[in-house]
């Protein structure tokens, strides 16, 4: 174990991955002498060379669309993305190529592309580079979306998503990226859990908070609020958004019989809407109020000094657990 | 100077401002650039040439009865195309790895794609069939321009492998207005990639007259990527060999991209779907029904007297057999289980597939088991 | 009122905007000569010439980015994409630019765009050819999305669509281009009800069932065959994805307290999950059981021969109608 | 013959292999294709040019100090860019309609923004702040390349409107790799549509140098689309404004798109984020200090006696009192209300956006009543 951030994580966690297997390359705008602008890939250009980190044109369904070619090649691509909101160039490429190939091909051929995407809101950024795209990804079948929130299972469901056979979406929180944690870099991937299983990030008996990204970070420090309030919250880390893990979702929610779900992203369509709607769907005589979502609004990500307002916060998320205990303190609510 | 207003460029769209080896009429003429490149192609391999465009007409042939007959949902004819197809296919090694569109039934054809491989796609059953690695030719693709870019990274395993291999990717007119084609060019030149790429102008994207594409001809383009081009007589087979030899030698030894544009027509609709009386005139296809592929290779070996009725003949059974054994393909074809919409969508397991999956094998279960509702 | 097919109600509405608005104009492939693959622009070159009915190059990024542009100068431009399945290339235009314009530039530059899309499956298509994108759209905020159902609509919703200062995306039901029904082509928009009010399709008192597009065809049959089995199902045509008209829809479920939400798109984060979401935090204790999805399943678009499978066809919504009233028939179920 | 294997272009990527008016040392050389643009360019006008120059580096200067001093998010420096911008924009007509990229600050000012315009975007108050219609200038592009095919739209609604503007498009090295500026060059070439193509070149795209992006001159690309271009040295304004001049010429009169590549040097960070000691020589950038757009211009005055201490003097206390209207823009400036979020997402009303709108606004209402929790 060794305490290091969710950067240093990743990189480590890329660097193990190349050592393990060289059919791994890494694609991307700025990813090798720069070592990419948030230093995720530092120092790989120099220990496995050019031909296995390469800077790419500034073209990202080229990046894509090659990435793609080199897996019908046997090689396993990691892309860099350089910021969630200039992933929609490739988006055909990911749509249409990607998630379809296997399929496509009866099985014939494997895209084992992991697609990284710094992501998300709350770093104070321009315009297009704080955006929570997973929903599109969510909902495109063939594809798999892991989202973390620490550095341990940065770590791990890195390297666990290049070892995959799919293409493998994974979006990794830029306001996290500086935040540390304990790490087991060595942990070998024959005996870790299988990539995609959620985490009760804090056990709670009264409300079920489902989660992911850094948004686990803002539900946790709610569950302390909440505890001084004498209200115990479950927070659920879900990690990978597809396949969602409904065992452990619902396992909770029987329990608690109450939901919030809280994601930075749009509510309309969102991952939220797909979370209530199963949630619904699997546990409807366990839940004693309607779910609620605590989420950006339905709104293009506003400019950086107004994002506090778009993000969901620790009041926010506070109200709705209000409002799904029906508490008369709850401000916000549903009209007809 | 430094001024690249470029007045080296041809910027004429002339159909018949093309390199070509054999004419119309079947005449030998040289080109300077081409005839290096089909020096030993005799007789004997004009034959074949000759025999595979026959065969591949006999496919499409085929392909557009069966579509009529309601056995295929649609079929995109290559008709007219034949040339371009087999001369550029038959020069790749096996080893090379072909990425064509959903028009390149000539280019499966000559990699060794089987009858069935040829139909079951357009007749819906399947969206493709033959295993790529086992032909070294991917699934043809229908989004136009994106398997450029395939081409293009698969050319860049080769690189990483020091395989002296080339990928070669086959592209519309049409095509080479998409940003993926123009992004597959520049990573192409960026990394020297060993890729060839091969737009058959047929002069149409569906009704789009190539004019809508390009004022000035395709294979200019390249050049200012870095890229070496040539425009070459698609309807002529032995100019088609020529080029791609070249571009393939190019390629292969190390010089990175080359770039052929292949002019042609497209005789029959873009697909049997489509109408094209509604947008050209018969004039123009009768113009070039003129410029048949196979016929000039025909009236060349007959000039010669190296091509005889029985020949012929012994061709046209060939294609006759082929043809059968494609419509018994199509005919004999079974559909997967309904539960088989669910094969192939991952490699590994998926808790939320494998559980909609299970949930729709007990309904249909539950469902044969009852007499209506 | 005239009796005539979907695609004839689409031209027709285009005509009357185009002589209504010379800022109108069509852009798209094949929409000149050919009139388009459907025909839906049919003899519009000949009425407005090729200024405003323009062939463009084959490359759907460069359509809407130059629809974009076109939006900049005060021309309203209406986007033919071929097919569903060729919308992605221009998903970055789309979600980047016709969606966030006239909020980045705080409403100086209106997006008045239509984006036409011939849409979906059931017409033994090639892939590709019959694609369910919708959700991506609904997710997007800043877009509007209409997706119709029957000639009427078809030529009053194009005709608003077209006339909304805000970018649409507007679906057109591929398997009822053919499909006839009584327009009334005259509508004076002036007069006519606002765009996306959802509409009551069959009135019914046990299940409301939501749908849109070509399922509401889909979901009358089971009407109609669930009045023998003497339940009476309530069909609603969304007609509006985004925003949806929950005031009907609402109305509609604290009437029946059961819902069956059913689309061709998979069912992932599908619009769906975003009604069952709505609809169980508007009306959770109106609902008597958990609402249910009827869907494409979560696969890639199948090959033409098995997409019946795919489709949910009236008896997979019979089994949900079942589901939902706790019918012992019900054939599917939820795991935990 | 047909190759296009083109000997014709330069295939140099040289930065001084370009069209040039003044020299570094502040000669001025002929151009045969340049001097009939400037012939009445003497000295008052280059002394503007120069006054221009000068205040957009002094707004580059605030800003970057204003981010340090954390008055602003981010900063994307145009140092040693001033010419091509200063003078490719002062060649623009008030009602040419300008598509610029984020770090075209210089760009903007000419058009006409004002202090605020330069500084609240990028201090997180607002995506935008200018009306485009007022100063007929696009919204500042992030989304790399995407504008050029905005311009493209834009002049084809002007070929509509059957006008004499042109639009121009402003974009980088890095740019150019993408789709949407290749589609850009068809839809312009196909349409005829008066656009312009301003590439500046100035070597890098973050830190990949452009070499990543092209082996070759990126105008030499143009012509391949039936484009005419030019390469100039964008750190030569009189240069820049020659060719800006041609090529608006060449679409104001009818005859379609032109393109330029202005070859020129960031030599700042890419943004103050950026740190490019990481990948790039000290040398290479005191080679470029040698280049100075700014300095060459008072080279070639004070050689003729058309520039004096006062004079430098005067533009110095403009520069000044201009930063300082830009530091007080940045620092009077006040954010929307909370609530305020919601403004201009749609231009009419929207059922679902105005439930939340309503719900949030009640939200904070109670919230601000609240004393904490
Ligand atoms: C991205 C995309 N857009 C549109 C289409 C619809 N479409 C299919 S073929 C075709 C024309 C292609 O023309 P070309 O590239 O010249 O090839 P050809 O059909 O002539 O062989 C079009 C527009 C598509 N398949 N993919
Ligand atoms: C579609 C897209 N991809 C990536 C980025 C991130 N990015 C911002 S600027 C930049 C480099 C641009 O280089 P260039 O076009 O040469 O312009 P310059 O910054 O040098 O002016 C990159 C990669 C972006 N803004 N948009
Ligand atoms: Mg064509
Ligand atoms: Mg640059």
């Amino acid at each position: 174990m060794t305490v290091m951030t969710m950067a240093k994580a990743l990189n480590d966690g890329l660097r193990t991955a190349m050592r393990d297997d060289d059919r791994v390359l890494l694609m991307g705008e700025d990813i090798g002498r720069l070592g990419g602008v948030f230093r995720i890939t530092d120092g790989l250009l120099d220990e496995f060379g050019a031909a296995r980190v390469i800077d790419t044109p500034l073209a990202e369904s080229g990046i894509m669309g090659t990435a793609v070619g080199l897996a019908y090649r046997g090689y396993r691509p990691v892309v860099e993305i350089q910021f969630d909101g200039f992933v929609y160039p490739a988006f055909d490429q990911i749509v249409c190529q990607v998630a379809k190939l296997h399929y496509r091909s009866r099985g014939n051929v494997r895209m084992p592309l992991t697609i990284r995407i710094p992501w998300a809101g709350g770093i104070g950024a321009a315009e297009h580079h704080s955006e929570s795209p997973e929903a599109y990804f969510v909902h495109t079948s063939g594809l798999r979306v892991v989202a973390v929130s620490n550095p341990q299972d940065a770590s791990l469901c890195l390297r666990q998503a290049i070892a995959c056979d799919d293409p493998v979406v994974f979006f990794e929180p830029k306001r996290l990226y500086h935040a540390k944690g304990e790490v087991d870099p060595t942990i070998d991937l024959a005996d870790a859990p299988p990539m995609g299983l959620a985490r009760v990030a804090r056990e709670g008996t009264d409300v079920t908070i489902l989660t992911y990204g850094a948004q686990v970070v803002t539900a946790l420090d709610a569950a302390t609020a909440a505890e001084d309030e004498g209200i115990s919250l479950e927070v659920i880390d879900l990690r990978s958004l597809s396949p969602v893990d409904y065992r452990t979702v619902t396992a909770s929610v029987r329990k608690t019989g109450r939901v919030v779900v809280t994601h930075e992203a749009a509510r309309e369509a969102g991952v939220g809407a797909e979370l209530i709607a199963s949630v619904t769907e699997r546990c409807f005589n366990y839940l004693e109020a309607a779910p609620v979502r605590v989420t950006g609004h339905d709104i293009p990500y506003p400019p950086a000094k107004l994002e506090r307002y778009h993000l969901p916060d620790l009041d926010r998320i506070m109200d709705a657990v209000d409002r799904v205990l029906d508490r008369p303190n709850s401000l916000s609510g549903v009209s007809a | 100077m430094v001024h690249t207003l470029n007045p080296g460029v041809s910027l004429r769209t002339d159909v018949d401002d093309v390199a070509r080896l054999l004419t119309a009429e079947g005449e030998r003429i040289p080109d300077p650039d081409l005839d290096p490149w089909v020096e030993d192609i005799g007789p004997s391999i004009l034959r074949s040439l000759y025999r595979d465009m026959v065969l591949v007409r006999r496919i499409d042939t085929e392909g557009v009865a069966l579509q009529r007959q309601g056995q295929l949902g649609l079929w995109a004819p290559c008709l007219g195309q034949e040339a371009v197809q087999v001369g550029t296919a038959r020069a790749l090694r096996r080893d090379d790895f072909a990425f064509p569109s959903y028009r390149e039934s000539g280019v499966t054809f000559v990699r060794g794609a089987k009858p069935a491989d040829l139909v079951l796609t357009w007749r819906g059953e399947e969206h493709s069939t033959f295993d790529p690695s086992e032909i070294n030719t991917a699934v043809p693709q229908i989004i136009i321009g994106a398997q450029t870019l395939h081409a293009v990274g698969y050319a860049m395993g080769i690189q990483r492998d020091g395989a002296d291999q080339v990928a070669a990717t086959y592209f519309g007119d049409g095509a080479s207005s998409q940003g993926d084609v123009n992004e597959a060019m520049i990573f192409a030149s960026s990394f020297g990639a060993p890729v060839v790429f091969v737009c058959s102008n047929n002069q149409y994207a569906i009704s789009e007259p190539v004019t809508v594409q390009a004022k000035f001809p395709i294979a200019g383009r390249a050049p200012g990527f870095g890229i070496p081009s040539m425009r070459v007589d698609g309807n002529d087979v032995l100019a088609s060999l020529a080029a791609m030899r070249w571009a393939l030698e190019h390629a292969r030894r190390g010089d990175g991209p080359a770039f052929i544009e292949a002019v042609t027509y497209r005789m029959g609709p873009h697909t049997t779907s489509d109408d094209p009386t509604r947008y050209r005139d018969a004039d123009e296809v009768a113009l070039w029904r003129e410029r048949d592929p196979i016929a000039r290779v025909e009236a060349y070996l007959r000039g010669r007297g190296e091509f005889d009725d029985e020949f012929a003949q012994q061709v046209a059974a060939d294609a006759d057999a082929l043809g059968a054994d494609v419509r018994s393909a199509c005919l004999t074809a079974t559909s997967r289980e309904p539960i088989g919409v669910f094969d192939g969508v991952y490699a590994g397991p998926h808790s939320g597939l494998d559980e909609q999956r299970a949930q729709f094998a007990a309904y249909l279960e539950g469902f044969a088991g009852e007499v209506g509702r």
